[in-house]
């Protein structure tokens, strides 16, 4: 089992929500985050003073999935999250030793309900 | 001591015709400054029912209205809306630029029968004049260019509020026809309304509110925000109406204040039933928007009803908000605010009332009530959607897509509206 | 000419007292604006002590409190608080349901001595009268459910309030007594708080606030919506006890002006001093309740005391605060906003100070002032404890508990009072 | 018969004078309660400017202000401004501690020539004292400690406003010289900018502010309490000004009126126009600075200027504003709400523009603006450096940099301002 | 040593960090996320029309501990998180090739403060 | 590939931030989090009840990078963001099966930029 790492823009939240239920994951956690990297933050002026905010926010999305989901779940995203501009941000696959869900406490395979 | 006696008669009188001009003024001058702080009302209501990411602009807007506003009516505005007798019964007049104390100071109790003097009647019409600008920017908000917005603004409450105000108010056409707005549901509240309708007509929904499954609502980010602007309008109700007496007359502006009174809270009541019959909820926008709605039905007639009257034409306008709200919501005119149904349906609502109920009710007077709808209607909503039109051909007058998503506090303004808790965020400035 | 004199002379004493009856009423109506913009300060005290989860809540029933409370004034509690002279000396009458001026326009000056018209009369005391609830609204707030709530405000400002009010103000059995209360330290703000505590009686503390480790303190979510709450509310108190004076009188308007203002700030000083004492720390909480309970408590007396007793009055009100806020605690009976300790017990303590300092002092007087606390708190606490009885084990009172963990806005409103920054979060909507 | 009329007309002047005296009156107690709320201006405007950290403590001293000030006024304040016709022409006088009604009630009328009461007399300049310190708070806000702070507004209230302005609202020197200042744009509004000048000189600037690599702007937390607290005190000031006339004279207070909203209008484009040539952005900030740089400007002259001019006066003071707000940065001299450049520069401007438009104009009166600016800004800015200065080398002035850091709310209050959706985060209650 | 990530609901938090304290774990880091899943999101309504948020709320803990603990964290985790509704949560395992306590430099098992 | 993962005092992170930049990382994610360790959470007072808020406000920060990075960047948070007080926070070092930069779909070390 694998938990997929994705930070997105925030407007195409949807999208990559919907890319994701097409390929048959209807299971997520996010967050709002800030990013720090080759795009800019937003310029602000404040009382005549021009400063940049020096982060740009952006959703991370956190997806538990067996193995057979991560390539289809990376290809959803990579699909539905890319405008080609800078910023569009990153996918990050981390292996996990065990998943237990609570209500049940069915373990791994069983645990996700990536189905 | 005959002659003493006469002398000092008369001398009472004129201390007691001064003594009753200051009062009236008094009352005049505090009904001002709760028409002004209607402003503070309106921004409020309207930063709260926008999304976080345009809290800025609308509350700049306000600001810059009520500047241009008192500014221009001070220019043009005023000698456009009272020209003087010579254009009784008239379309149009004008009395020239700027303003001069006509008599001087001597004269002042006499201008207006001792009721208020010169520049009262003009700080007292001045605070009405932004309101119609400010009702439209409720409208169109989270999309709207700045800039078109001010120059249309600027227009609107130059020229075409101040020319169907004086139709009525200045003695014009409408008023030698019998039309009755006492306070001006239709010649402050409509008039916004008409504004709103021809600015959402042209502008288009706000980007995702209505998608192919059905309506996505974009809430509101801050109810205490609506609330506050809510209970601060009808605060300012009691001068805009309790003012319209134009006189401190303790009977009539007690009446109005408790016709506008029980209005309000009939509206508030009514709003709350339909709505809970529509949607099995408890719904404060609605609520609020029923006070307002109840505020401006009474509006048109607010002497002329007694308080079982005022609590009917209330509850009326109540129930019409949360019908009038779906029903521009079926047509995808998408007002984030409510404005068109509050200022426009209930104000067309209230003029009509004069007809009903009152005083003056009777079929006769709902025909020229009708007439009076009718004429300021056609000419508000042709003058603001040519000027939007041309604005929008011209400069455009839609922010682009990219910035209507980011939000128009950081695409126009460059600043939130909120800072968040942790300053470690922001980085060595630029500048 | 003899004769021209005299009807000169006569016209002009008429003109004169016109005058006056005009600038009394424009002072009423004044007040009238002023108390009315204390159900703002209400609704943003009691929205700023609460969680964020329950301000959509709590703002929705004050704007209810307020529509109701001035429909059923209207209706039935105008002619039940003042029944007329017949009633003199009573413990109870009515004079029948809805309003009517009773000797038309002409009659007006003499209605009341030319201190106020009869509309007038009625607007003024019908925006106290919704007070009494929105005292109740805030100690119960964040677990009563709503339609009890409001079931309950409908009889307490109906029935309860009116009743007692009539004791005094009606010119009942109290007034008969001796009993003084200049603008309702006992007939409004302790009415409000003996409500206020049979509800928390029978609705039980929050949950979590009393835990077997001790105390829990569930801060209010807005420091900057309690503090404005209070400024209003102080605001507003100048009307409240201003307009009691029940005409523009200069010299007793501004010497309540003064003991208001100076009892509010040695209140502030009172809590400041007693709380930093108690807990070492600079509570804000505390010194806004301070503010409000000096308010409280010179109420009863204002006209009666000179500045240096007034500041004493408010400061031993001030040093109550605290004092009362830890004491209610320590009896687990949970008052989010403090409403028991800043109307019911600086409510009662007002009230005694009338027996204590200022130009009514004497012991005498002092159990008189008891008397009358006595009988209206007995009556009130009796009368709202059945109801909310009543209430309690027919259809319940308290929302579910999953529903109080939840928060009010969500389980009660479907919406919550703020919507986050992000519309991305929003999925496409169902209906 | 002859007789009766000649006393009939005694007695109809007397009572057109009681009219007369009772609609000023009452006209004097609503400018008490416009200038009153002026305080919760303040505090939201300071409270919008500063960092979300910081904000029960500016609410906090807000608070204290306003009942320090009211308290120390009427024990000391009152009597050495206002000393009396014996110290006409001096530097200082002093009638005492405490207030007495000088004549009693029967004397009201005659004690300022029917324009207002003693009582009103009192709390009319009371509710302006604090202002001077309030104004103070913002430009030393998110980094002072409480306590000196507090020591240093009771000294200024008591002392240092009340002599600056018995020179000329006391018939002081300055006002046998010839100096005017209608309603205070240098004896409140500069003397504030001068205490604060004083202040955030001795105190430095906000950590992080003015780094090696340039400035890093501080954003206020809260745009929508800034905007509140600027329609507020705009509110408030048709008070501050209209009061300031003394009477409800319906010329003079409605002139007034029209300049002082004007110039706020005026101030508004001015500061718009300005900021956005300078930065090219449209600053919401500098645009509320604006109405207030235009409200301060013409409060010295609100009285001589006709329409025009006002406005001219307003746009000036509002281009001033983003140059000046420049000018403080470049001078490293850390103000977050801005309060010298409206308070301090506009105060001087105003003052000076009394000698450049309006009835007064003309190079002599000019000269002794400028003398009296300097006089009272020299003797301001040293009583305030030198207080601040024992204060800062006794108790010290300056927060550590930890609670800086951390915050006041705190590290000072122990107290956040807004607590979170999350009641789950809090853990078990140790006390 | 291990990285427990735990998604649970916010009115349980009270009773897991008691049952982990219980269980001799007495650090963690905690956030507020929103979670995509069986449950749906809450019912709103706003002037006239209902409406899904999309998500409900949830706080997520994350535990660093020594192999030991693993299990009696989820142990405990599952008994005071458990409610048998939709909508419990899930608990992941990860592993972890490090850790540094930054106040000592201490790395690993000494640098996981569990005891 | 690692994803180093920092829980750090907000009021160093302008510090961590240089010292990361000046070790050639200019890239990763943020977000503001609750911890609970040591360091006891602040202690509020609300109308005469003193009581302990359950955490402290902390900053987290996600850096992926190639296992190259891994030891320069322990370096710079360490020595950027002690205090030598408790309640310093900790790193963590998570392994990353996979990296994929969502706006050119490149994969793994060419994905990330911390160069
Ligand atoms: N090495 C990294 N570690 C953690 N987060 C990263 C890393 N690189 C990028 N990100 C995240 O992705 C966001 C977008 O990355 P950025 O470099 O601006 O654009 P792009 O990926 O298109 O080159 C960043 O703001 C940050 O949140
Ligand atoms: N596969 C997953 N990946 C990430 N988070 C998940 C996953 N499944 C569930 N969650 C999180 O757990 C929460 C509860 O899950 P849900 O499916 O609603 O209930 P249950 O676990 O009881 O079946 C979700 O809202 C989401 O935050
Ligand atoms: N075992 C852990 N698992 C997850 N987070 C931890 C752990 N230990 C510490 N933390 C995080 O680090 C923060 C600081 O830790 P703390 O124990 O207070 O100080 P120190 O690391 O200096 O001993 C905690 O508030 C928490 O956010």
């Amino acid at each position: 089992m694998k938990k997929i790492e994705a930070i997105i823009r925030s407007s195409r939240f949807d999208e990559v929500k919907e890319a994701l239920s097409e390929n048959g994951i209807n299971f997520f956690t996010f967050m709002e985050v800030k990013g720090y990297g080759h795009q800019k933050g937003e310029t602000h002026t404040y009382r005549g003073a021009v400063y940049d905010v020096g982060y740009i926010a952006r959703m991370k999305l956190e997806i538990m999935v067996s193995n057979d989901f991560v390539q289809p779940a990376i290809d959803a995203i990579l699909a539905s999250a890319k405008t080609g501009e800078v910023g569009d941000g990153k996918i990050a696959i981390v292996n996990l030793d065990e998943i237990v869900q609570i209500r049940t406490g069915l373990r791994n395979e069983s645990a996700i309900n990536t189905k | 001591m005959n002659e003493e006696a006469l002398l000092k008669a008369n001398e009472a009188l004129e201390a007691a015709n001064q003594a009753m001009f200051t009062a009236n003024n008094v009352w005049m001058l505090v009904a001002t400054v709760l028409v002004f702080i209607m402003h503070l009302g309106f921004a409020t209501l309207e930063a709260g029912f926008v999304q976080r990411k345009n809290v800025v602009n609308i509350l700049f807007k306000n600001v810059m209205i009520i500047a241009i506003g008192l500014l221009t009516y001070y220019i043009i505005g005023f000698n456009l809306m009272y020209p003087g007798s010579d254009y009784a019964g008239e379309f149009f007049g004008f009395a020239g630029f700027g303003l001069s104390n006509p008599e001087g100071a001597a004269g002042l109790i006499e201008y207006a029968d001792a009721g208020y003097s010169y520049w009262t009647d003009f700080i007292f019409q001045g605070m009405f004049a932004a309101t119609c600008c400010t009702i439209v920017s409720g409208a169109v908000a989270e999309r709207i260019k700045l800039v078109p917005f001010l120059i249309f603004c600027f227009l609107f409450v130059t020229i075409s509020y101040p020319i169907t105000g004086m139709w009525k108010w200045g003695a014009g056409w409408l008023d030698a026809a019998g039309f009755y707005d006492f306070a001006g549901s239709t010649i402050v509240h409509s008039v916004g309304g008409w504004g709103a309708l021809a600015g959402i007509i042209l502008l288009g929904a706000r980007k995702g509110k209505y998608t192919s499954k059905g309506i996505r609502p974009i809430p509101g980010h801050s109810m205490p925000l609506a609330a506050m602007g809510v209970f601060l309008l009808w605060f300012g109700w009691f001068g805009f109406n309790g003012g319209s007496v134009l006189s401190a007359d303790a009977g009539l502006v007690s009446l109005v204040f408790v016709t506008t009174a029980l209005a309000a809270a009939a509206g508030a009541i009514g709003s709350f039933v339909v709505s809970f019959g529509m949607f099995k909820s408890f719904d404060l926008s609605m609520a609020l928007n029923g006070i307002l709605g109840g505020l401006v039905g009474i509006t048109a007639g607010a002497d002329l009803m007694g308080p079982g009257e005022a609590i009917i034409v209330g509850f009326i306008a109540g129930c019409i908000i949360p019908l009038s709200v779906v029903f521009f919501d079926k047509l995808k005119l998408d007002d984030p605010v409510g404005a068109t149904s509050v200022h426009l349906v209930c104000g067309i609502w209230g003029t009509l009332a004069v007809g009903l109920f009152g005083s003056m009710a009777g079929i006769g007077q709902l025909m020229i009530q009708l007439k009076g709808i009718a004429a300021i209607g056609v000419f508000t909503f042709l003058f603001a959607f040519i000027v939007f039109f041309l604005l929008k051909k011209s400069v455009g007058i839609r922010v682009p897509e990219e910035e209507e998503v980011a939000g128009l506090d950081i695409a126009e303004h460059g600043s939130p509206a909120y800072v968040g808790v942790n300053q470690a965020a922001f980085s060595t400035a630029k500048g």
